[in-house]
């Protein structure tokens, strides 16, 4: 085919989120010209994503020889599936993402919006900068990255609180990536005498399988964003955040990019054989699943709307570790998928909440009854995210559920399956409660006064509706992704 | 005879240096280690090093006493309590005592010509001095020609020292406030020694000049002439008061001549250089080469001399009027 | 005579070396800052013995040039200890200089005093 | 043109020298500014054209006053010492704009005579670093001592001059070591020329190494003394931490590189160093990196904080030269541009600080990042240099040494270096929450970033800590290839 050669796509994707960040910057003067870049940025992305995902689709694996910065360790990235479908998602729901932001944040004309998006834009750079990393050593720098550029956002209130939960947020992630996850870096080096991301693992027959275990759970803790407990404590707290920051670390951005480190190592890394059931990776699998119930159960006894989704997150992700744990074929593909299918369910949830906080300025679930009736699209749209969230047909979440049961299927670990289910009773149990509440219960102004319909802004209407929409096409659309993922090295 | 003298002289060296280790009173101290510097000349003078004897015998016997004394006044000690003997100390410095006599016992010995360093690099320079050079003072060749880089450098380690001192010591600018005519000059009671001074001061110069231009034929040199000039101004400062000194070498001459001898050394190699020579080669400087040595070592000589004799007139001023 | 001459030539060896340990030792030893320094140049000029000696040779005389002579002691190291000496009276002063500034600031020269005063760190 | 070129090596040295005498005769701050100023901006370009010609045309070789070496003195530029010229001058260059605002502050008018002395002491380390005459680097080492102790006790406090006098007893006695060193080297060759002089060492005979141990033992304590290797570094943190922030920062950068430089010079290239040596220095260097990193964890007061971390630093460089593999001697090389582009960053921001607030105590910084954000900034980029987080300098340095540990089959040594790294991110990561996270003190409050004179070059050093350690051509590979010339040389 003609046009851009892959490697000139893929510097575009690295470079155009930070060219955006500049342009945002010098335009921060004009709102309406600041937006314009911002979203412009986002369509430009996405649509070099997407002729990217063209030749990935076709087998083909573009590279990106960067400067090779000492022996044996670069700035290179190379697009394998994984990871097109981590930038796919990421650049696809930003622009969701902005579009909404731009409406929340002038619904309550927040302050120092230009830096606001200036970090946005950085962040998405980041994301996508881990998403196509070659070797361990990018993955970190651009994980680095994400961290220090979303900081700003998270503290974007700048109160007390917000402070306090930023100073969280910054230690933690940078606290474990130092201590843990750098460590691992330097062990994988030395045992392996490379960093690259390469199929097959770098560590077989190099090390015990004790040592295997240890330099696993280096990983898996030193990745804080994927935030397996116990080092989640920042994702509750971070949500005193702007509601679409919160969607961007919960759905687009930042636990997504710990998960799909994680799963990345166990791939490239460990190599899935590693780390079947009975080998020295099985504890990840108790970790993850009692990590996974931990997060339902938590979330269940939530009254705030974001923390409750927050802790579903919590334990949403936690799947995706499972599915890494378990690494037989089926579970990496679930695994995948649900990066996917809950990234758009998420975001769903999460752009409601917002808009139901923007509309009527509530925030907590007891709250909310009767609100359905005033924001009939909001709750539909949350309706069904919480459908995909529980795994329900005719939604994307059902595949995700489904392979990850599979796949503990073929590792025989059937109460995986079990503790699966339950999962998916408890999310049942924390989330369809809302909108049947919202619709159904009595709302406590007197009904002498007629309802009438008191959406949110358009933009944000508008993202929430696509984003729903999004999910069911999940269910209908999910063969592409899954043959996608059947490119990852163990998951054919 | 000679080897009797050598032995004498050694050991009185020991001896002194015991004295000073024990003695407590530290005016004896200052005494004693001038004593040292003059013994130790000595002892150069024994081992063929008539320049490095004369200035030493400047150096350490003269400036570094003042200079000691002053100090001394200026911190208003006399001596200073005992203290119990510092093992660590002892042990540190017989270590290396130690290390020494451990390596030098491989060391050819002395006095044999056929050592290393009598046959390696020295023979030239005995060779050229008198060819290439046309200097007899092997040592004045070596230092103003072969090493004159060496000899920049240590024009410049007085530089930074007398700009140092001056930066510590000076009173908020150079001019401090001229010496009121009632004070009493060190010694100007004694009418011998302000006579004596004026009668002597002539010589000192003529002595100093001597010193300095004939530092190409016998011992001597820029330094020495430096030092010896130098002193003759502080001799004038102790005895005939500040005041007379200030007229004669007047103290923002002396600041200025630190750097302005420092100025002439190496603008004489930027001359050689812009000749098309390399930087201090004086060959280039006349038609003749010979020439051309002589007048660089000439120049340089000069300008180690006004560097020197700036900077000691320039400690003195300093470290005395920083006592009122 | 050579018997003596070697014997010489120990003897400087040892006064020397003998030298350099008991200036080391003042440095090291004393708290009184001015004998520290006293200590410092005695320390110094073992060393320029250390380069003289061996530049002595037997029967040598010293390096100027003259019609009488053919042999003479090595230049070399007079040179370099010219330097030396220099070098040496460069420290002394900027040393004596600071110790002055120290009295004034503290009353005292006596490091372990100062320590006392205002604590060692 | 062609002849200017060849002058280029002298240049360097005679130009700051007279710099430095026409300072000292003008009675102006301002003129005296102007002029360091200038000759600063100077310098590094002939600098890099020297690098440059030692990197295409092999070692340059500078005959002073036209005697061929042995006789007369030789400056003798290898990709080695070209690479440290250009370090020093480079450092130099970008903090020169610093001093005048920070000086004024900190010392009053009438500061000129400072300027001629910094300038001197600019010329005795480049004079150390370029020169292949082992006496001639005690006449230039000596030069930049004397200045240093000058520098030193301008400080404000009454303990700068305590500091400086102690470095003068330590320096002098680590110098008249380093004299003795030579004159035995001296007797046993008859050279002072550094290349002869190995050259005349290979070719003694068995009995005598005894001398040449000795000689390589006083050489290698009296520079240890000056680079303040662990034990021998307890004149550092006073001195370092009651300076002039300009001179501090200035001499934490380039004073002991330079030391590091003549030792690695001495160990490399002239002396057949054994391995008792590289054993006892990789035991020093690990026992400072550690100790010296702890004792950093309980200082309070930032300037000494950061002055132990250098002690630390300078031990991850000393454990390169021990390792004396390629990979090890490379980290070790190119960490002495990281570690004095980093610690510059720190020393200066530092100083920016000292001027705003008058203080450098930690409780004093609380909150400073939101007051101070550009200086703060780049100090933080700094710490995570000193850390040695991927993407700084400071990683590229630890990964040599790592590299160059395995490669000696030392596993838990590069271990260790790793663990070491951790020990920094406890008391860095203590500064950065504090400045970052407390709430403002009283004397932060009214606290704003410094001129722009100041804040230029804190923000470059900082720019450069990143930059060097995204690309390295311009320092590691520099530096492999003169760790390469270094072994091979090695006899």
């Amino acid at each position: 085919m003609t046009g851009p050669s892959p490697e000139l796509l893929v510097l575009l994707a690295l470079a155009i989120p930070f060219a955006g960040a500049l342009a945002v910057a010098a335009l921060g003067r004009w709102p309406n010209l600041r937006e314009a870049a911002t979203l412009v940025t986002g369509a430009a992305l996405f649509a070099v994503v997407l002729t990217l995902s063209a030749a990935v689709f076709g087998g083909a694996r573009p590279e990106l020889a960067g400067l090779a910065v000492a022996p044996g360790l670069a700035l290179a990235f190379e697009v394998e599936p994984l990871g097109m479908l981590f930038a796919l998602v990421a650049s696809g729901l930003w622009i969701l993402n902005s579009i909404y932001s731009i409406g929340y944040m002038r619904a309550h004309d927040e302050p120092r919006q230009t830096t606001f998006y200036v970090c946005f834009a950085l962040a998405i750079g980041s994301t996508i900068g881990i998403a196509f990393a070659q070797n361990l050593f990018a993955l970190f720098l651009f994980y680095e990255a994400l961290t220090l550029s979303t900081f700003p956002l998270v503290t974007h209130k700048q109160s007390p609180e917000a402070m306090r939960s930023g100073r969280l947020y910054l230690l933690l992630l940078l606290g474990t990536s130092m201590v843990l996850f750098l460590p691992a870096i330097a062990i994988t080096w030395a045992l392996s005498g490379t960093l690259d991301f390469t199929a097959g693992s770098l560590l077989a027959g190099k090390a015990s399988p004790l040592v295997i275990g240890a330099l696993l759970g280096l990983y898996v803790f030193g990745i804080g964003k994927a935030a397996v407990m116990p080092v989640h404590f920042w994702l509750p707290a971070a949500m005193v955040a702007p509601t679409p920051v919160s969607a961007f670390l919960h759905a687009v951005a930042v636990v997504k990019a710990g998960v799909f480190s994680i799963l990345k190592v166990v791939v490239y890394v460990f190599g899935p054989d590693a780390l079947r059931i009975g080998s020295a990776g099985e504890w990840l699998v108790w970790v993850a699943c009692a990590s996974l119930l931990l997060g339902s159960l938590i979330a269940l006894r939530q009254d705030n709307l974001k923390a409750r989704l927050a802790y579903s997150t919590v334990s949403q992700l936690a799947y995706v570790v499972v599915g890494a744990a378990l690494a037989t074929p089926a579970a990496l593909t679930g695994a995948g998928l649900q990066i996917a299918t809950h990234a758009a369910a998420k975001i769903t949830l999460f752009f409601c909440a917002g808009a139901i906080y923007v509309a009527a300025h509530k925030t907590q679930v007891s709250e909310l009854d009767g609100i359905g009736r005033r924001m009939p699209i909001t709750m539909t749209a949350f309706f069904v995210g919480s459908l995909s969230i529980i795994g329900l047909p005719p939604l994307g979440g059902l595949w995700s559920k489904w392979m990850l049961g599979v796949g503990a299927m073929q590792a025989d670990a059937g109460w995986v399956l079990g503790v699966l289910m339950v999962s998916s009773l408890l999310s049942a149990a924390y989330l369809l409660p809302i909108p049947v509440r919202a619709f159904f219960a009595p709302s406590p102004e007197p009904p002498s006064e007629p309802v009438r319909i008191q959406e949110a802004p358009l933009p944000c209407l508008l993202a929430l509706t696509v984003t729903a929409i999004l999910s069911i096409l999940l269910f209908f659309q999910a063969e592409p992704i899954a043959a996608l993922l059947r490119g990852v090295p163990g998951a054919g | 005879m000679e080897l009797l003298i050598s032995f004498a002289l050694f050991t009185l060296l020991g001896v002194v240096t015991v004295a000073i280790v024990s003695q407590r009173n530290l005016v004896a101290v200052v005494i004693l280690g001038s004593i040292y510097s003059f013994l130790i000349a000595s002892v150069m003078v024994v081992l063929d090093a008539v320049d490095v004897a004369l200035t030493e015998a400047s150096v350490g016997a003269g400036i570094s006493t003042v200079l000691l004394l002053a100090g001394l006044k200026l911190t208003r000690t006399r001596d200073y309590r005992g203290q119990d003997p510092n093992v660590v100390g002892a042990l540190l410095a017989i270590a290396v005592g130690g290390a020494l006599v451990w390596g030098s016992l491989v060391l050819p010995p002395f006095g044999a010509p056929d050592a290393p360093i009598h046959q390696h690099v020295a023979p030239r320079y005995i060779e050229g001095a008198g060819t290439e050079i046309g200097v007899p003072n092997i040592v004045t060749a070596v230092l103003a020609d072969y090493r004159g880089f060496d000899t920049l450098g240590e024009t410049t380690v007085v530089f930074v020292a007398g700009m140092a001192v001056l930066l510590l010591l000076r009173r908020s600018s150079l001019q401090s406030a001229p010496p009121s005519d009632d004070e009493q000059p060190a010694m100007s009671g004694d009418l011998v020694l302000r006579v004596g001074t004026k009668l002597i001061l002539p010589f000192i110069l003529l002595f100093a000049l001597y010193v300095q231009f004939h530092g190409d034929y016998g011992p001597g040199g820029g330094f020495q002439a430096g030092v010896i000039a130098a002193s003759a101004v502080i001799l004038l400062g102790l005895t005939l008061g500040l005041r007379r000194a200030r007229r004669i070498a007047p103290p923002a001459l002396a600041h200025a001549m630190i750097p302005l001898g420092v100025l002439i050394f190496a603008g004489t190699g930027v001359a050689t250089m812009l000749l098309g020579g390399d930087f201090l080669e004086y060959a280039v400087l006349a038609h003749e080469a010979k020439e051309g040595h002589h007048l660089g070592i000439m120049l340089v000589e000069a300008g180690v001399l006004v560097t020197v004799s700036g900077t000691m007139i320039s400690l003195f001023y300093a470290f005395v009027e920083r006592g009122r | 005579m050579d018997l003596i001459n070697a014997a010489l030539s120990k003897y400087v060896y040892v006064v020397t070396i003998f030298l350099m340990v008991a200036g080391l030792f003042v440095v090291v030893a004393r708290a009184n800052m001015i004998k520290k320094l006293v200590g410092l140049s005695i320390f110094q000029s073992s060393v320029y013995l250390l380069y003289l000696g061996p530049a002595k040779i037997f029967g040598a005389t010293a390096p100027i040039l003259d019609s009488d002579y053919t042999a003479y002691s090595n230049p070399l190291p007079h040179a370099l200890i010219l330097t030396a000496i220099v070098v040496g009276v460069g420290t002394m002063a900027l040393g004596l200089a600071l110790v002055v500034r120290i009295h004034e600031a503290y009353g005292t020269i006596e490091e372990d005093e100062i320590f006392e005063e205002d604590g060692e760190e | 043109m062609t002849v200017l070129a060849a002058q280029l090596p002298a240049l360097l040295i005679v130009l700051p020298l007279i710099a430095a005498a026409l300072v000292a005769l003008v009675r102006s701050d301002r003129v005296a500014f102007a002029i360091t100023l200038a000759v600063s901006l100077v310098l590094p370009v002939i600098a890099a054209l020297l690098l440059h010609r030692a990197l295409v045309a092999g070692p340059i070789s500078y005959q002073l006053g036209g005697w061929s070496p042995p006789w007369g003195i030789e400056y003798r530029i290898d990709v080695l010492n070209g690479f440290v010229l250009m370090l020093v001058s480079a450092v130099a260059a970008v903090a020169a704009p610093y001093a005048r605002r920070s000086l004024a502050a900190e010392l009053g008018d009438g500061h000129a005579t400072f300027y001629a002395i910094y300038l001197l002491c600019l010329t005795g380390l480049l004079g150390v670093t370029i020169t292949g005459d082992a006496f001639n680097v005690f006449v230039f080492l000596e030069i930049s001592s004397l200045a240093t102790y000058a520098l030193i006790a301008m400080g404000r406090h009454r303990r700068a001059a305590l500091a400086a006098f102690q470095y003068l007893i330590v320096g002098t006695i680590g110098a008249t070591f380093y004299v003795i060193g030579v004159g035995f080297l001296y007797l046993l060759t008859g050279t002072l020329n550094l290349a002869d002089m190995a050259q005349r060492l290979a070719a003694l005979p068995d009995e005598q190494s005894r001398a040449v141990l000795t000689a390589t033992a006083f050489i290698t304590v009296g520079v240890s003394l000056k680079l303040a290797l662990f034990p021998l570094h307890f004149w550092l943190p006073k001195a370092y931490t009651y300076a002039p922030s300009w001179a501090a920062a200035f001499l934490s950068a380039t004073a002991t590189k330079v030391a590091i430089y003549l030792l690695v010079r001495f160990f490399f290239t002239v002396l057949g160093v054994d391995v008792v040596f590289d054993r006892v220095l990789l035991a020093l260097s690990l026992a400072g990196m550690f100790i010296a990193s702890v004792i950093a964890i309980y200082e309070s007061n930032i300037k000494r904080m950061m002055a132990y971390s250098s002690i630390a630093q300078i031990g991850y460089i000393t454990l390169g030269m021990a390792l004396s593999n390629k990979a090890g001697l490379t980290g070790a090389l190119v960490h002495l541009l990281n570690h004095a582009v980093t610690k510059g960053t720190l020393f200066l921001a530092l100083g920016a600080v000292a001027l705003r607030l008058g203080s450098v105590k930690l409780q004093d910084l609380a909150g400073l990042g939101r007051r101070m954000p550009l200086t703060m900034g780049a100090f933080s980029v700094a710490a995570f240099g000193i850390i040695g987080t991927p993407g700084t300098a400071g990683f590229i340095s630890k990964w040599y040494l790592a590299t160059g540990a395995l490669e000696a089959g030392e596993a838990t040594l590069a271990f260790l270096i790793v663990a070491s790294s951790l020990v920094s991110v406890i008391y860095m990561g203590r500064v950065l929450e504090v400045t970052w996270f407390r709430p403002p003190s009283p004397l932060a409050l009214q606290a704003k970033d410094p001129p722009l004179s100041m804040l230029g070059p804190i923000v470059i050093f900082a720019a450069a800590s990143v930059y060097l350690g995204l690309d390295t051509r311009g320092s590691a590979s520099i530096a492999s290839l003169a760790a390469d010339q270094l072994l091979g040389a090695r006899p």
